[in-house]
Formats: structure tokens, C-alpha cells, sequence
């Protein structure tokens, strides 16, 4: 394992401070392992918090920003956040209009979100939670802990954001959440697994010919592992399940989302998104907007996900609303 | 209170042999996190126990409850993941039951099941989902069991401990249907699930700090 | 070697044409293999052309757009393009008032564009060209092929770019790509070789405990092998000679660019822009601007560049204008 | 014109070697350009002379200098690199001196000569400093002797293709000065120059086309 790092428990804390310095005109750190927006809570806006292991970068400070997140609470290394940070995040994105939580429907930060939205309860902050479980990989969610949330998150926590800053109230924020979060769907694929830094040896170990479909974004293992494949074909494993599940018909608006893990080339996350576009326009899918690039990784490993959000007029025109944040930035 | 009742000593004692056991055993739990899950849960009960180590040094608990309160907040704002709720919540119902200065055969019964309850209040799993469940709800009964029988909390803490180790071993064949290893659907079979192992190691310590007594 | 491609030969046309549908907003590509911003030359204003070999991206087509290049030609996987591309995207950048040709400093790039100036010319077409050469891993430039043109290329694109779109004439886009080019250093690390798609095996091999120290672009080794060290010994190594052959002064401002090589995590990139920040701060040099990320890559290699640009209020101004491509946005 | 003088057809035999031996040792080009380059010289030339290849099929050249000027044209517009230039103008270059229907002795001294000298031109490098100059010097004043001693023009490319190969492999211990190799400093030591090796096997393809004449 090599790494550019000093200290394999001190990699989360000095990755966030390199981080918050880098960005001095978008984010600030607190007390505790929180960024938050620079500026503090926008005073009549729902505050969006955000959080979950590291590792995932950008995700989640990345979207610290104007038009999408107010705090982010990055966890030790592939491990939920403890409640208490989770508080003080929450206490500084609330601008009087209550908070949404975006959570990735893993069970531990379920359990330290739920903790967090009682305990900032006890303070009068009033907190909603939207759960995202966009993975499809995950096939029969009754003998699971249900779908997980993987790169859909970046788009809950874009779209939320957009709706935030136009002034809906709680309730219409986390609506909007809602319906991103019904409408979207990914699946991803591991070429090579990742090295936790204080693990110091790869998540699971594949051959040099075989990949994992399926993948987690925590090192997890796949659901199935198979023999080496082309791109296009690979792409066609994640694609349809999306699309199926989705039940996409003919006709219909979506956002395209190629999500590297990490360590794959932008010149592959384009030919995976060449393919995946041609195959929706194919089935007379309408793209009408995209994203390539690395926004919800496992460290360095190589992969991609592909995510499919089902669009509307509004959702269209809350993604493209201003955003102002290290990871996505337009409009401003 | 009864013969070979547990008292703060105990469970000052038994907090000591649980953190010395988990850094013990730190590498092996992330092991077995890795091969079903993500790799941490040895990282995360480490760095726990290490922090309950520091709040207990200060500590002047004056009941069983008051030791095992301060481990369920430590544990609740430095562990994370799902162990950390999970674990968190079980010391928490268990501290509310504990507000005793030393507790007998039963209440340590009372102590695991109210434990045991917190776990599975917060995680909703049931025995045979492959979960820590899978130890301690044989840990419970047969602290029942044992209780019922007379024997002493030492006994009870002893009995439940060989039931958890049974109850984790039984992991090993199941296919999980909670937590992360769930995702892994037939692939989860065939290993040990590192919570079950992790409740092993707890309630072993516990049973050690008794019989030291 | 595990990568998600169809053919190693057509990875560059594939990922080309990825690249092209994602960003129908910013980019439309020529008959060539030629991304150019989309709607045409501006009339009237220096266009600027920039390309080299594939494998570095974003870098070039990831920089077209408002503010920065009107058009980019991606060659051959780490082989310059050949001359006929380039005149053709030049004749697209070009709206009346000359075009700029940035190019890095290789052999191959430099003969290729030469050529193309020439023959650029003969269409009546005027040409100047910037030679970028910021690695300072190339020691003494008198037995070389002179310094190379490594991540600060992305520098000279933004801010002459932002020239030209303020209007300066063709001379004045030069000058100032020069003076971005004068006061600009880098060195980089490499933890891992990449692999290129024909070769099927890594550039170079490297034990489990060595990095190479001084690196290109091109997976090609480095200047020497050193021991695995911690990130901030490593940002040491890479940071002192910049500052070092720069000359900076107490007092002097500059901006800060960590560059990853393609498969690095965001959050190593961070944690090598915490340390050479601090140490530039403790020289008294203060840091105006940051950049951190994926800029000018080597496929999937593992380690990052490190890069200073001494700024003065215009460079600043100018790097501050709004620019609006795929991989560098602000301000539209 | 004199005994053995080479035409048009010896043109076209020579690019067919050419593209053969190239495409022959494309991987082996790339090898050693991946020690002390970028990797990719085989690959380079390969696709050069394959395009060189599909131009020739059509074309009606009537000179020499016809075939080595689309030679030219093509490596120019579709090897890219260092190498395309490179090998493009010394084509370009040789074949201004051959616009004739077939060149002697001195006529093929003059082509190489000519070829040394675009080379020169473009890439600024000297005897020495770790480039193909390093194979085609040598090679042309082997010609330049061989012709001065009256051997036939299949001798002159011969002597050329032989002196090329000592010159390419005295570029194993050379430090380079020029090029990619540049960069390594002496590590660039120990290994040929994949542009020397690649001269090599154009003049040895040009001699063997004269041969087979
Ligand atoms: N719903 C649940 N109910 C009971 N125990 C659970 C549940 N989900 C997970 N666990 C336990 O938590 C353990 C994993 O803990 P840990 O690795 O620390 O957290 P994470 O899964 O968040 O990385 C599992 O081995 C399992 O015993
Ligand atoms: N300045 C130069 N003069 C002569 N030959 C050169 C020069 N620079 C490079 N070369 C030749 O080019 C060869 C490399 O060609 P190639 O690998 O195709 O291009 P690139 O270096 O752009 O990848 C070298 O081995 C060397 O013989
Ligand atoms: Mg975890
Ligand atoms: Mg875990
Ligand atoms: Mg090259
Ligand atoms: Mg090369």
C-alpha cells in the first residue's frame, strides 16, 4: 500500500483541513470534524446537512456551498459520522427553517442520523431526513438492509439544494428530495478494490481478469464477480438493471450520471458515458443533461457507476440552478 | 445483596479486560469486517474503548449504571458506523436497569436482556439476519437459564458468554439479511460476523472480570 | 491490465466522442479529431488552440470553453498530435485577430505545432506560439530537451485565455501566456506507473517501498527512485525546488495548484495541500489562490504535482475571470 | 543511368519492407521506447507505415521522389510525436533529391545525406546526444565511402543499413541530450534509442529491396 498520507489515523482530519484551506471562499471548518458553509446559516433557508464515512471525496464537503450544502459531517474512513457532530452541523445549517438530513441508507449512519435528528430536536431545530437508496444492485431489499445510496446522492443533495435556495419550506425541500430519490437509480463496478489507509491491505482481492459488478462504495465486495469484459458490455450490466428497475419508457427525460470510483482515467468514464448515452437514445431515452467525472469514490479504487435520474421540468430546472461548491460549480 | 453480587469494581474491571480485548483482537474484527462488510469494526470498537478508557480515569461512577452509562456515551460519540449506535443503545437500556451499586444473578440477567433489547430496538434484526443478535440472544438465555438455576452472577456472566461464542459460531452458515454484509446476499455465507464475534469478546471479558473479583 | 475500453486503438476516438455528448453545452467536435467550444470562433478575438498527446485528461478538451481554449487536439495516447488536426483547429479558433498555440515542451509537440504554424501562415492565418516549460524535475536544461510542460500548462490556458477574452490583440495574449510561463514551476511523484492501452503493461515498475521522484506526464520515469516516504517529506521534495528555481521572496503571493496524476484520492491530494501550504506560509509567501485536483493526469497513475505561479493584481484578476468549461468553472 | 541504378519499383518494394519490418517489430520499438521514452515508438511508426501502405496502393509514382514524397506526406499527417516529423522530413528531404526515375550510387548517398539533413534540421541533435542521428550519420558516410569506391547502389544501402546498426548500438551507453530520453539523465544509460533501432530497420528494408531487384 502506498499512499500520500503521514499517518493512516490522521487522514480524515488533515484531509478536511487541506481541504478548508484550499476553499476559503466556500467553506469553514467547525469545532468538531465539520465543514460548513463560510457565512454560516442563510436566515430563512432550509439548512441541507450531509454526511457519511470519508473516503468518498468529494463527496460530501466537495457539495459544501450556494445551491446545494450548508454542513458537511465527514465520518472516520468508510464509517458514519457519531450523532454528535451530526448536531453541531445541523445547528450550524439551521437558519430558522428547519434542517433536511440527506443519508445514505447504510445502517450506521441511518442509526447516527436518527440519534442527531432527536437530540437536535431536544434543541428546537426541527430536522427532516431523506434516505437515499438509489443502488440497484442491491436486488431484493426485503432480505437486505435495503438498497444502499451511492453516487444518486450528489444529485438528491444538488436538486435539494436548488429548492432550498428558491424558498421552499421543510416540508417542500424534503419533498423534492423525495422525488429525486424515487426517480434515480445506479449501479456500479469494481476493477480493482481500495486500500483503507489504516487497513493497509485491499478491500478484497480480485484476479486479473475478473471484475466485481455490484460494488458498494466502501470496498464493500460485489454481488457477483465476472470475467473481465469491454466497456460496452460492462457498461450494458449497469445500464439495464438502472433502466428496468427505473421502468424508463420511450420518450422519457433523464440525467445521465458516469461516476468514476476514484481511480479510473476521464477518458474511460467517457466511453462508458458514450455507450450508456447511445444505448437510452436507443430505447428513445431523451439525455438531457450529464455528469462524468469522480463525485462519489471509494479512495483510489477503479471503477465506475452509472446513474440514471428520471427528469422533469423542475427537477431539470433545479439542477440547473446556480451552484457554488468545490465539486460542482456553475451559474456563479 | 446476594453472594458474589457484581459491583463498580466489576465493572470498572470489566471495562479495563473489554478495552484490553478489543485492541487485542482489533485486526482480527477488521479482518472479518473485510471478508463481509467494509473492514472497520475492529478500527471502530478500538477507537471506542481506547476513549472510554480516558472518560473512565476521571470517572466517579457510584453505581453499575453510572460505569456502563458513561461507556454507552463514549462509545455512542466516538465509535460511528452501525456498532456504534448498536452498541451504544445496549450499555445505554443496560445502565437504566444497573442503578445499583452492585448487582446479583438476576439483574445481571435483567442487564443483558435490557441490552439485548437495545440492540435490537435500534436494528431491528432477528435471531438468524447474521447479526451481534445472533450472540446475544442465546447470551440472554441462557443468563436466564442460568439464574433461574442459582448460580451466581458470575456463573450467569460465565454461562452467557459460552452461549454468545455458540450463537456466534452459528454466523457462520447464515446468509446476512441485515447490516452491510446483507448486500452480499449468498457471498455473506461461509464467514463469521464480526459483531457476534465482537459480543463474544465483550461478554468473555465481562465473565473474566467477575471471577477476578 | 484492467481498463474500461472496447479496443486500444480506439480509446482516443471513443473517449473523444464521450467527452463531445456529455458537454453539447460547451463543445462540438470537427470533422478531425478537433473539440471545439461550441458556436464557432469569436469574432474578433485571439483564439487559442492547445493539444498534445491523449492520457492527461481534463487537459486539453476539458479546458475549451469561454475563457480559456477555443479549441484542443487530442493526439494519440501520449503522442503528440500530427500537424493536420492542429491547422484545423486552428482555422476554427481562429475570429480575425491571430491565434495562440499553447504547447508543451516535447520534441513531438513542438515539431508538430511548428509545422502547423507554417502551414496555419500560408492560409493567412497568424500564429503565435508559447512554449510552456514548467517541470523543474528537469535540472539543467543545457543537456536536455529543455524543461517540460507539465501541469502549470492548465495556468497558462486559463489566464491568457481570460486575455484574450478581454480583448487584448494577439501580442498581448503571448505576453501574457509568457509571463504565466515565467513565473510558473512544478514537480511531481509518482507512487504507481500507468498503463497505456496498446502497451498492456505499466511504463515503468516500481517496488512495493519506491516512488519516483520528478516525474512527466507521459509515464515516463522519473529522475530518481527514492524510498516510500510520508506525504509531507514527499510535498517536501516537490515543493522545495519549485520554490527554490522560482526565487520566491517573503511577501510574494502565488497561487497553488496540487495536481493528482489520474488515480489518486481526493483526499491524498488534500492532505499534500495542507503541507505545502503551510510551508509556504511559514516563507512568508502567502497563497492567493488553490487549486486541487485531477488537471493534468497520466491515465490512472498514482501521485500528484505540485505547482506554483508567482501572481501580480493582473495575473489574479485575470485568473479570477469567469471561464466556463467541463473541468474549470466559475463565474458562468 | 548506371548498373543496378534503383527505380520506382525499388521504391515500392522498399516501403513494403518497410511497413513489414516495422509492423514486425512494433512491440519490441515500443519496449525499448518504454524504458527510456513514452512507449510508444512502435506504435508510432506502425500506424505510419500502415497509412503509408493504404496511400501507396493507388498512387502512380513516377519518380523515386514520388514514392518517398507520400511517404513523407503520410508519416507527417498520421505518426505523430517526435518521430513523425522527424522521419517525415528526412523522407520529405530525400525526396526532393530524387526526382528522377531511378538513382545511382551517388543519387542514393545524396537520399540519405538528405535524409540525415532534415533530420538534423528539424530535431537540432548531434552525433551523440541519444537520437536516430546517432544511426544515420554513420549510415551516410558509410554511403558517401561506398559510393566513392564504386560499389553498386544495393552496396551503398548495404554499407549504410550496417553502419546504422553499429551507430544505433553505440547509443547503448550514450547519456541522451536530446528527446524524451533526455529527462532521465543518466539513467537513460544502458539502453538503445528506439529511433536509432527504428533507422536500422528502415535502411536494412531499403538494402533488402535493392537486393531482390
Ligand atoms: N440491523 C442490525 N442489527 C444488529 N446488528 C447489526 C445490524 N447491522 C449491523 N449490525 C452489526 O454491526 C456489525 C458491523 O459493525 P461496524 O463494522 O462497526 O459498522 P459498519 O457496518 O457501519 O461498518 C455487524 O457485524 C453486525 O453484527
Ligand atoms: N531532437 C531530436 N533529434 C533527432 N531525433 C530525435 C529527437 N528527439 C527525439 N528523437 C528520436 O525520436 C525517437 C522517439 O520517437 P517517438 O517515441 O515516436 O516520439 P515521442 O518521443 O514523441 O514519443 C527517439 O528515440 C529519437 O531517436
Ligand atoms: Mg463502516
Ligand atoms: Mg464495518
Ligand atoms: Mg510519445
Ligand atoms: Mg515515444
Amino acid at each position: 500500500m502506498k499512499k500520500l498520507i503521514n499517518d493512516p489515523e490522521a487522514v480524515t482530519t488533515e484531509a478536511v483541513e487541506g481541504f478548508v484551506l484550499a476553499h476559503p471562499d466556500l467553506v469553514t471548518q467547525l469545532d468538531q470534524l465539520v465543514v460548513a458553509r463560510v457565512g454560516g446559516a442563510v436566515r430563512g433557508k432550509v439548512g441541507l446537512v450531509s454526511g457519511g464515512g470519508s473516503g468518498h471525496e468529494p463527496l460530501h464537503a466537495g457539495f459544501v456551498g450556494v445551491g446545494m450544502l450548508d454542513a458537511a459531517v465527514p465520518g472516520a474512513m468508510f464509517t458514519s459520522p457519531t450523532p454528535d457532530p451530526i448536531v453541531a452541523a445541523t445547528r450550524a445549517a439551521d437558519g430558522g427553517a428547519g434542517v433536511l438530513h440527506i443519508v445514505k441508507n447504510y445502517t450506521g449512519d441511518v442509526l447516527n442520523f436518527e440519534t442527531a435528528a432527536e437530540l437536535a430536536d431536544a434543541e428546537d431545530i426541527e430536522v427532516a431526513t431523506v434516505i437515499v437508496n438509489d443502488d440497484v444492485a442491491v436486488e431484493d431489499s426485503l432480505y437486505t438492509a435495503g438498497r444502499r445510496g451511492v453516487a444518486g446522492t450528489v444529485l438528491v443533495e444538488k436538486i435539494a439544494g436548488a429548492a432550498a435556495e428558491r424558498g421552499d419550506d421543510l416540508a417542500g425541500v424534503l419533498a423534492i428530495a423525495q422525488r429525486v430519490n424515487a426517480g434515480v437509480r445506479s449501479m456500479g463496478v469494481a476493477l480493482s478494490a481500495c486500500t483503507v489507509p489504516h487497513a493497509g491491505k485491499p478491500s478484497f482481492e480480485l484476479a486479473e481478469n475478473e471484475i466485481e459488478i455490484g460494488i458498494g462504495i466502501h470496498g464493500e465486495p460485489g454481488r457477483r464477480r465476472i470475467p473481465m469484459a469491454s466497456a460496452d458490455e460492462i457498461t450494458d450490466l449497469l445500464l439495464d438493471p438502472v433502466v428496468e428497475d427505473l421502468g424508463l419508457a420511450s420518450g422519457e427525460h433523464v440525467l445521465l450520471l458516469v461516476n468514476g470510483m476514484g481511480g479510473t482515467p476521464a477518458s474511460e468514464l467517457s466511453i462508458v458515458y458514450r455507450h450508456a448515452r447511445r444505448r437510452l437514445e436507443e430505447q428513445g431515452v431523451v439525455v438531457d443533461r450529464s455528469l462524468v467525472g469522480n463525485y462519489v469514490t471509494s479512495l483510489e479504487m477503479q471503477g465506475a457507476s452509472v446513474t440514471v435520474l428520471r427528469l422533469d421540468d423542475e427537477l431539470t430546472a433545479l439542477y440547473d440552478a446556480p451552484v457554488s461548491t468545490a465539486a460542482l460549480r456553475w451559474g456563479l | 445483596m446476594s453472594e458474589g453480587a457484581l459491583d463498580v469494581d466489576w465493572a470498572r474491571r470489566f471495562v479495563a479486560e473489554a478495552a484490553a480485548v478489543v485492541a487485542e483482537h482489533r485486526v482480527e474484527l477488521s479482518e472479518l469486517d473485510r471478508l463481509i462488510g467494509d473492514g472497520d469494526h475492529g478500527e471502530n470498537l478500538a477507537r471506542g474503548f481506547s476513549a472510554v478508557t480516558a472518560a473512565m480515569e476521571p470517572a466517579e461512577p457510584a453505581t453499575v449504571g453510572d460505569v456502563l452509562k458513561l461507556v454507552a456515551t463514549t462509545l455512542m460519540s466516538t465509535v460511528g458506523g452501525a456498532a456504534g449506535p448498536l452498541y451504544g443503545t445496549a450499555f445505554l437500556r443496560a445502565a437504566k436497569v444497573t442503578a445499583v451499586p452492585a448487582v446479583d444473578a438476576q439483574g445481571v440477567h435483567s442487564l443483558l436482556d435490557a441490552a439485548l433489547e437495545g440492540v435490537v430496538a435500534r436494528g431491528k434484526a432477528q435471531v438468524g439476519d447474521k447479526t451481534m443478535v445472533d450472540a446475544w440472544h442465546p447470551a440472554v438465555e441462557a443468563a436466564s437459564a442460568a439464574a433461574e438455576a442459582g448460580s451466581s452472577p458470575a456463573q450467569v456472566l460465565r454461562a452467557a458468554a459460552e452461549a454468545a461464542a455458540v450463537g456466534a459460531a452459528s454466523t457462520d452458515d447464515l446468509v446476512a439479511l441485515k447490516g452491510r454484509a446483507s448486500y452480499l446476499g449468498e457471498r455473506s455465507v461461509g464467514h463469521r460476523d464480526p459483531g457476534a464475534a465482537s459480543t463474544v469478546l465483550l461478554l468473555d471479558a465481562a465473565a473474566r472480570a467477575a471471577t477476578d473479583a
